[in-house]
């Protein structure tokens, strides 16, 4: 049984008011304690320049959105990077490898670019990492590009994010590489003719909707409809009241992840769409494991496509999980993957330089790199230094009274369908 | 048979009823107490965050939450207007909100700290989950709980306000603060039970708010928007008024997602800005 | 016969069904000395509110000379030459009655709109808005920001801020209430001393004040013109008296 | 420093009023410092001092003529993309980009002023928040032209004068964006010691008042709003251009509600109290955020709550207070 | 000597910098009445106000029953026993007019019968709210709101201002009767000077905010000299 992710102990709150005996440290308490130490010396100290020291770390600038928002995504990105460097230690071909979190507060583009400045030019970063967010790697992507700097993404999914430097590589997906699959899969095997489709009205949503269309209507289907939805949208009804009106036979939907997939889940279900008998497709944010969770049995026959889960079938990933459980208390996700990833990446692309940092040798070392990740099989392409990776087509179901993605088909090697 | 737009209000107005619950308490202290209060959603996050701890920590059914988290939060409101809201009655309104987004800033730190940055899944009872058929429409139910916690909640109030000895020393008070005090009103300490219930209210509104919307730290926030969206098309200090405002904001943003989901996002806000260039003090503004 | 400076026709106004001015009708010729008495609630700073603009009549005209300003906003009346006073402190509590005044000789004169200019290169305004507070013995606070003068300078300074004006007709809502008896008389000699061609109307309480000041005087009752005359007529009208005195009769 | 005495004529005594003060060319002395001592916090202070143009562009019209808005960001925003989409359409020149965005914002400003001269408080608050949010909704819609939430791509800006490259460094960016902050603060510097200034204070200390005096004030307040979304358009132009990236964020609530925040923590009104604030909250934020990624908001909610309870009016109208009482025993 | 019921010693108040009572002293005993006169703007309602607490004390003090109450706050005057019918009358708009009766009731001989009893009117529309109701009724419900609480001393402020008269005639019945039968001590602020000499013990006139003349009523009333020239127009004693 997984242990329950419930977060309240009172060790936590004694941690929050800087009582010296708060004996479980648990992810971020260190922080705290840190930060309560520092409040006092703030301006005095932290300001000055770190010095050179003789034998020069590794420093990975790890960027992302830890406040705000999207908070949970870069603590569990956060996660899977700690997890591999337990796993793996801290020193690769004899240098030690050091993490210097810094926050965006979001989708900041000003922000990430600054914090990327600063890790080159006053941390002395060697690699820039992270990125939850898709402004978020492109406002770092011109540092990486100037200053020659290797950049790892490990989430941030639209497609042109690696155009904008050659040091950039991506360990995580991109959205049509997601949604076109999705397409053809539900025209094809999937069975369905007709679809509508219901986007988060952003830039994602709207790669996922042309992706998803383009493949859907090439594989031979067709487009009945569709609807772009705020961002900012707490309440769903009426958008799902407008689908229902047309009785699609499939619904392809894209929500980003956080509060909206249970939403939009239950908002099916207030409206009387039976996943069971309309095929509602989607990425797997939508399914993720609290929405579904949130959901219990109204989730049931969901159908998604994504390239990880905590569920997927293999050693690699057991281990993995039950690792992950034990440090974290709570199952990894895609953004931990990406993290886990993207460090296995860092550490290999480090071994074959030897401890070479510059960021030519790195992306050299790291195009065309081949290994099996958590979520199966997965290279970095070394014409566009996108991921390859399978992807699965998943159904919810009820399996030993817990209800979880089932993975009952894939496609493997898809590359990102948007770089020429 | 209905057709789908009596589903469409139906689901407006369940919507509103959410918010209405959210926010009825910042319009009555803002209201009577002229105390420009932005932590108020994070009473709101406390409440839910009662009933998520609660419900999957200690399995507690998720109704007998619904009291807890009410009572958490009038209580962290009442230690908060003691220690420090009280000494800014008079300040500066600018100072009034640097306080409380001070406060709302901790409270989403020390949310994010105690349980983590994560969204909090609910499971509601099975007789919340899902929808009943009512003359061609589905209906959800957890909807129609809300619309009935939200009559329910109005009832009280009203009732409360306007058949008590002490809902009248409210409106004496909001009256007429001289006069109130020289009949022998405590004026202070009818503002402070005030405040403690707005506060609770949104305790109870966070609660409620989990399963349509979500709980994780930056609900403090989130929210915030609507709320005063809410408070200001209503009027300040005014239940009906808070309620219209619910209404009319949940059923023009579900209307227009319905017929013009182009303007989806446009459409409250432009609600918001005609209202209140028709009726600068809001539907039901005293001033 | 001469000049009328302000005059109102059938001013009119009741706050829902409460009538507060009933059927006005008013001329102040050119330089004149009026007052304007009333028992509590007359609707003498009604009149005044309306006169200026700072409420709307329902009903009835108000002439400024020979223009019809009922429809101009209160600005705008001001610009044409129509201050007042009022009676409650309405000042600037942050700037200092040299700047106070100074922005209304600025406003007068239309630069006040001017961003791109130090206000210090204005020395003709400055000079004026100086000579003003000189007038109203004020000089030798002018540098003291407002919220720190003594009342009774606060008092004068609300006359000064009406007067940097320039105004044909000055309206002064009690301008000596609240200050103690022996500065009030300060504050009236000032008023007294003012420019003939300035048409005053003054609301007090004091008829010692209003005797010895006013060369006409106006009784105001429950919104209407009970009777209007000079200071020897009023004193001797026993309905005034019995206004005043309460000596009704029972029965 | 000139002492102010009864004896001074008006115009000399309003004339020491503008003069610069000790403590104000240290101040500016100071912030030339980052060039020698911190040159790896230079892209950090030149987001600084654009943040503090910004909140000096709000203190105009909330410090000066009492009009709260949580929907400034609209203007940033409006400068930003503007710049932006100058570089990428017209030409990549700093300065006539820089000057389209602020154009572009100051217009949007003047518009809007009509509204906004009509209402007051919470009022007022509301409808410049809901102007704010529509901005910032039609930012996310036209996908086309801004980028929607991926942010504006493609921006490129040449070099300062042809000359100054906007480098790795920062330096470029400081010194145009402190370049920027010191002439947009002489600016404002003289426009509160006009006329104008005196007017929008007058406002301020007493809305009621201002018309039996003559004034105009809803022109007023048209025209402060318009020069605020001026320099507001400024810094959002000049951080797009020294970021060369711009995102929606540019333009939405929380950029208005951190520079309120900015503005009233450093002491709204007094014209240095966005210098101030802005860089108080932007150190702390970095500092705290550097030690506490994920916490440091709580660090940022102590620090308010505490120099509320401790300083009300903000940093500077605190100061004031304590040394006008230490000076008067 | 028992405690008077109130003492005013040497009160200096008024309103934020304007001072506008210099060093008034009183003295009330229990069941006593005291009228007081002056014209428009003499600080007749700012002394009513320092009484219940609402004006800034510069000095002096006021005491209650023989304690110093000066720094009490109002609501605390109110429940000591202090009743207070304002000049405005201040009816709370959106109660019902028995709702403003029983808002702040405290126990005692006056409770909704007798009040009722008293005045007939406020029986027959106890259902309105308070702003439906015409001036007198208004004034009617303002005592009865004070009587109310129970009070051992009431403070009316212009009672009769802008009443017709036949609802001051009512009224008056109404004092009369409530000075005769239930021993509540008053204070009555009013420009009808022949009324309140008339209901009164005791009269002090103010002038500029200091006492400028005291005597019984009954004594007052008589000097018309005084009256003529404390209250009323003729100025011919100034030079």
């Amino acid at each position: 049984m997984r242990p329950r992710r419930g977060r309240f102990s009172l060790p936590r709150l004694w941690g929050i008011l800087g009582a010296k005996d708060a004996n479980k440290v648990i992810q971020g308490e260190e922080y705290m304690r840190h930060s309560l130490l520092a409040g006092a010396a703030l301006l005095a100290t932290a300001l000055l320049p770190a010095g050179a020291q003789a034998q020069e770390p590794i420093r990975i600038g790890f960027i992302s959105a830890f406040s705000g928002q999207f908070a949970d995504t870069s603590a569990q990105m956060d996660n899977g990077i700690k997890l591999y460097m337990k796993q793996h230690g801290d020193t690769v071909a004899g240098r030690k490898i050091e993490i210097i979190r810094k926050d965006t507060g979001g989708p900041n583009p000003d922000v990430a670019k600054r914090l990327a400045q600063e890790l080159v030019v006053r941390d002395k970063a060697d690699i820039l990492a992270g990125f939850t967010l898709t402004p978020e790697a492109l406002g770092a992507a011109g540092v990486s590009a100037e200053a020659k700097k290797f950049m790892v993404v490990m989430n941030a999914a639209t497609s042109v994010i690696t155009e904008r430097s050659p040091y950039i590589v991506r360990v995580s997906l991109t959205l049509p590489q997601i949604s076109e699959t999705a397409g053809t899969w539900l025209a094809t095997k999937g069975g369905a003719k007709k679809a509508y489709t219901m986007v988060s009205d952003f830039g994602p949503g709207l790669d996922a909707e042309g992706a998803f269309q383009r493949a859907f209507k090439a594989a031979g289907g067709e487009i009945i409809g569709s609807v772009r939805m705020p961002v900012a949208n707490p309440d769903f009804s009426a958008f799902i009241q407008r689908a229902k009106d047309l009785n699609p036979e499939s619904i392809f939907v894209f929500v980003p992840g956080g509060a909206q997939p249970a939403a939009i889940g239950k908002a099916f279900a207030e409206r009387q769409i039976d996943p069971k008998k309309v095929k509602i497709m989607s990425t797997g944010e939508a399914v993720d494991e609290q929405a579904v969770k949130a959901m219990g049995d109204l989730a049931l026959g969901r159908l998604s496509t994504w390239h990880y889960d905590y569920n997927h079938k293999s050693k690699m990933n057991e281990d993995f999980v039950k690792a992950f459980n034990a440090e974290f208390k709570r199952n990894p996700d895609f953004f931990a993957v990406g993290g886990y990833d993207g460090m296995r990446l860092i550490y290999e692309a480090l071994k074959k330089t030897g401890g070479k940092a510059d960021g030519d040798a790195l992306i050299a070392a790291a195009k065309g790199m081949k290994w099996e990740s958590p979520r199966g099989p997965i290279s970095i392409d070394p014409a566009t230094r996108d991921i390859v990776q399978t992807v699965y087509i998943r159904r919810v179901e009820k399996v030993g009274g817990a209800i979880v993605n089932v993975e009952f088909d894939k496609v493997e090697n898809v590359k990102d369908p948007t770089h020429k | 048979m209905l057709p789908p737009v009596f589903g469409v209000l139906f689901d407006g107005i369940a919507y509103g009823m959410l918010l209405f619950v959210l926010s009825v308490g910042l319009s009555v202290t803002l209201g009577l107490m002229n105390f420009v209060n932005l932590a108020h959603c994070a009473f709101a996050m406390l409440g839910g965050y009662v009933t998520v701890t609660l419900v999957n920590e200690l399995q507690w059914p998720f109704l007998a939450t619904l009291p807890v988290s009410f009572l958490a939060a009038a209580a962290a409101s009442v230690v908060l207007e003691r220690l420090f809201y009280r000494r800014l009655y008079r300040a500066s309104d600018l100072d009034q909100v640097l306080l409380t987004i001070g406060f709302a800033f901790i409270s989403v730190a020390a949310a994010a700290y105690v349980f983590g940055t994560i969204q909090q899944p609910i499971q509601t009872p099975p007789f919340l989950r899902g929808s009943t058929g009512f003359l061609g429409l589905g209906l959800s139910n957890y909807r129609m709980f809300l619309v009935g916690i939200a009559l329910v909640v109005t009832l009280l109030l009203v009732a409360g306000l306007e058949y008590t000895r002490f809902g009248a020393q409210v409106r004496a008070a909001v009256d007429n603060q001289r006069m109130a005090r020289g009949l022998g009103i405590d004026v202070d300490r009818t503002f402070a039970v005030t405040f403690a219930l707005g506060s609770g209210l949104a305790g109870l509104g966070g609660s409620l708010a989990i399963d349509i919307v979500g709980l994780d730290p930056s609900f403090a926030f989130t929210y915030l928007v609507y709320v005063l969206i809410i408070v200001s098309v209503g009027g300040l200090g005014s239940i009906v008024g808070s309620f219209a405002a619910a209404c009319l904001i949940g059923i023009s943003d579900v209307a227009g997602k319905y017929y013009a989901p182009e303007l989806g996002a446009f459409l409250i806000y432009l609600v918001m800005v005609a209202v209140l260039m028709w009726k600068p003090a809001g539907l039901f503004g005293r001033r | 016969m001469t000049a009328v400076a302000l005059s109102t026709r059938g001013l009119s106004k009741s706050f829902g069904s409460l009538p507060v001015a009933r059927d006005i009708n008013l001329e102040l010729p050119v330089g004149a000395r009026y007052a304007l008495i009333g028992p509590n609630g007359a609707g003498k700073t009604t009149l005044i509110n309306l006169v200026t603009g700072m409420l709307a009549p329902n009903a009835g005209q108000i002439f400024l000379g020979s223009e019809d300003i009922t429809a101009l906003e209160p600005q705008e009346r001001v610009k044409r030459g129509l201050a007042r006073t009022f009676q409650i402190n309405t000042l600037f509590p942050g700037l200092n009655p040299l700047e106070a005044v100074t922005l209304a000789v600025c406003e007068r004169r239309g630069i006040a709109d001017r961003f791109w200019q130090n206000i210090a290169v204005h020395n003709e305004a400055i000079e004026e808005a100086y000579e003003i507070l000189s007038k109203l013995r004020l000089g030798d606070v002018a540098y003291q920001p407002t919220r720190e003068l003594p009342y009774g300078r606060q008092r004068l300074l609300e006359i000064a801020l009406a007067l940097a004006t320039k105004p044909r007709v000055l309206l002064l809502d009690e301008p000596a209430a609240g200050v103690p008896q022996e500065e009030s008389g300060d504050i009236f000699e000032v008023v007294a001393g003012l420019s003939n061609d300035l048409t005053l109307l003054f609301i007090e309480h004091d008829m010692h004040v209003v005797f010895r000041f006013a060369s006409h005087i106006i009784v105001l009752v429950g919104g209407a013109v009970f009777t209007a005359g000079s200071p020897a007529e009023i004193a001797a009208d026993p309905g005034v008296r019995e206004v005043y005195l309460g000596t009704r009769k029972h029965g | 420093m000139t002492q102010v005495t009864s004896s001074m004529t008006p115009q000399a005594y309003l004339k020491s009023l503008s003069r610069w003060r000790a403590a104000e060319i240290v101040f500016w002395l100071a912030t030339l410092l980052p060039f020698f001592l911190f040159p790896s916090y230079l892209s950090l202070a030149s987001q600084i001092a654009l943040a503090a143009l910004f909140a000096l562009s709000l203190d105009i019209i909330l410090g000066y003529a009492g009009v709260v808005s949580l929907g400034h960001a609209a203007f940033f925003g409006v400068g930003a993309y503007a710049a932006g989409i100058f570089s990428k359409m017209v030409w990549g020149e700093p300065l006539t980009g820089l000057l389209f965005g602020a154009t572009l914002a100051g217009l949007l400003g003047y518009a809007s002023s009509f509204i906004i001269a009509r209402f007051r408080h919470l009022t007022l608050i509301m409808i410049t928040l809901g102007l704010g949010l529509l901005a910032h909704e039609v930012a996310n819609r036209a996908h086309w032209l801004t980028g929607g939430s991926d942010g504006l791509q493609g921006i490129e800006i040449w070099p300062v004068f042809g000359l100054f490259k906007f480098d790795l460094y920062g330096t470029t960016a400081y010194g145009y964006s402190l370049a920027l902050l010191f002439i947009f603060f002489l600016a404002s510097r003289r426009l509160l010691n006009s006329p104008f200034g005196l007017a929008l204070r007058g406002i301020r200390e007493n809305w009621v008042r201002m018309p039996a005096i003559g004034a105009e004030r809803q022109a007023h307040i048209r025209k402060a709003y318009t020069i605020a979304a001026f320099m507001a358009g400024v810094a959002g132009a000049a951080l797009a251009q020294t970021t060369e990236s711009v995102s929606l964020e540019s333009i939405g609530f929380q950029r208005s509600a951190d520079v309120l925040v900015m503005l009233v923590l450093g002491g709204a009104g007094r014209l240095y109290g966005g210098l101030v604030g802005a860089t108080i909250f932007m150190v702390a934020r970095d500092q705290f955020s550097g030690i506490a990624p994920q916490y440091w908001y709580f660090w940022i909610g102590v620090l308010l709550v505490t120099v509320v309870m401790v300083l009300p009016n903000g940093i500077l109208g605190g100061l004031s207070k304590l040394t006008a009482r230490w000076r008067k025993p | 000597m028992a405690d008077a019921l109130l003492t005013l010693d040497k009160v200096t108040a008024g309103y934020g910098d304007a001072v506008v009572l210099h060093g008034i002293s009183l003295t009330l005993p229990e069941n006593g009445s005291l009228a007081l006169l002056g014209r428009n703007g003499v600080g007749k309602s700012t002394l009513l106000l320092t009484i219940m607490g609402y004006t800034q004390m510069r000095g002096g003090r006021v005491a209650w029953r023989g304690e110093d109450v000066s720094r009490v706050a109002p609501h605390k005057r109110a429940t000591r026993g202090i009743g207070w019918v304002a000049q405005e009358r201040e009816i709370f708009p959106s109660l019902t007019v028995e709702e403003n009766l029983t808002v702040a009731a405290r126990a005692g001989t006056w409770d909704l019968p007798a009040i009722y009893k008293l005045f007939p009117r406020l029986d027959e529309r106890r259902r309105n709210m308070g702003n439906q109701l015409s001036g007198g009724e208004q004034q009617m419900l303002a005592i009865a709101r004070a009587l109310m609480t129970n009070p051992a001393l009431l403070l009316l402020d212009e009672p009769f201002e802008g009443l017709a008269p036949v609802i001051v005639d009512e009224l008056i019945h109404a004092m009369k009767l409530l000075l005769s039968d239930r021993r509540v001590a008053i204070i009555l602020v009013e420009q009808h000077t022949d009324i309140a000499l008339e209901l009164t013990a005791d009269a002090i006139v103010l002038e500029r905010g200091t006492v400028a003349h005291a005597a019984p009523s009954a004594t007052l009333a008589k000097d018309t000299a005084t009256l003529e020239r404390l209250v009323g127009l003729r100025v011919a004693a100034t030079p």
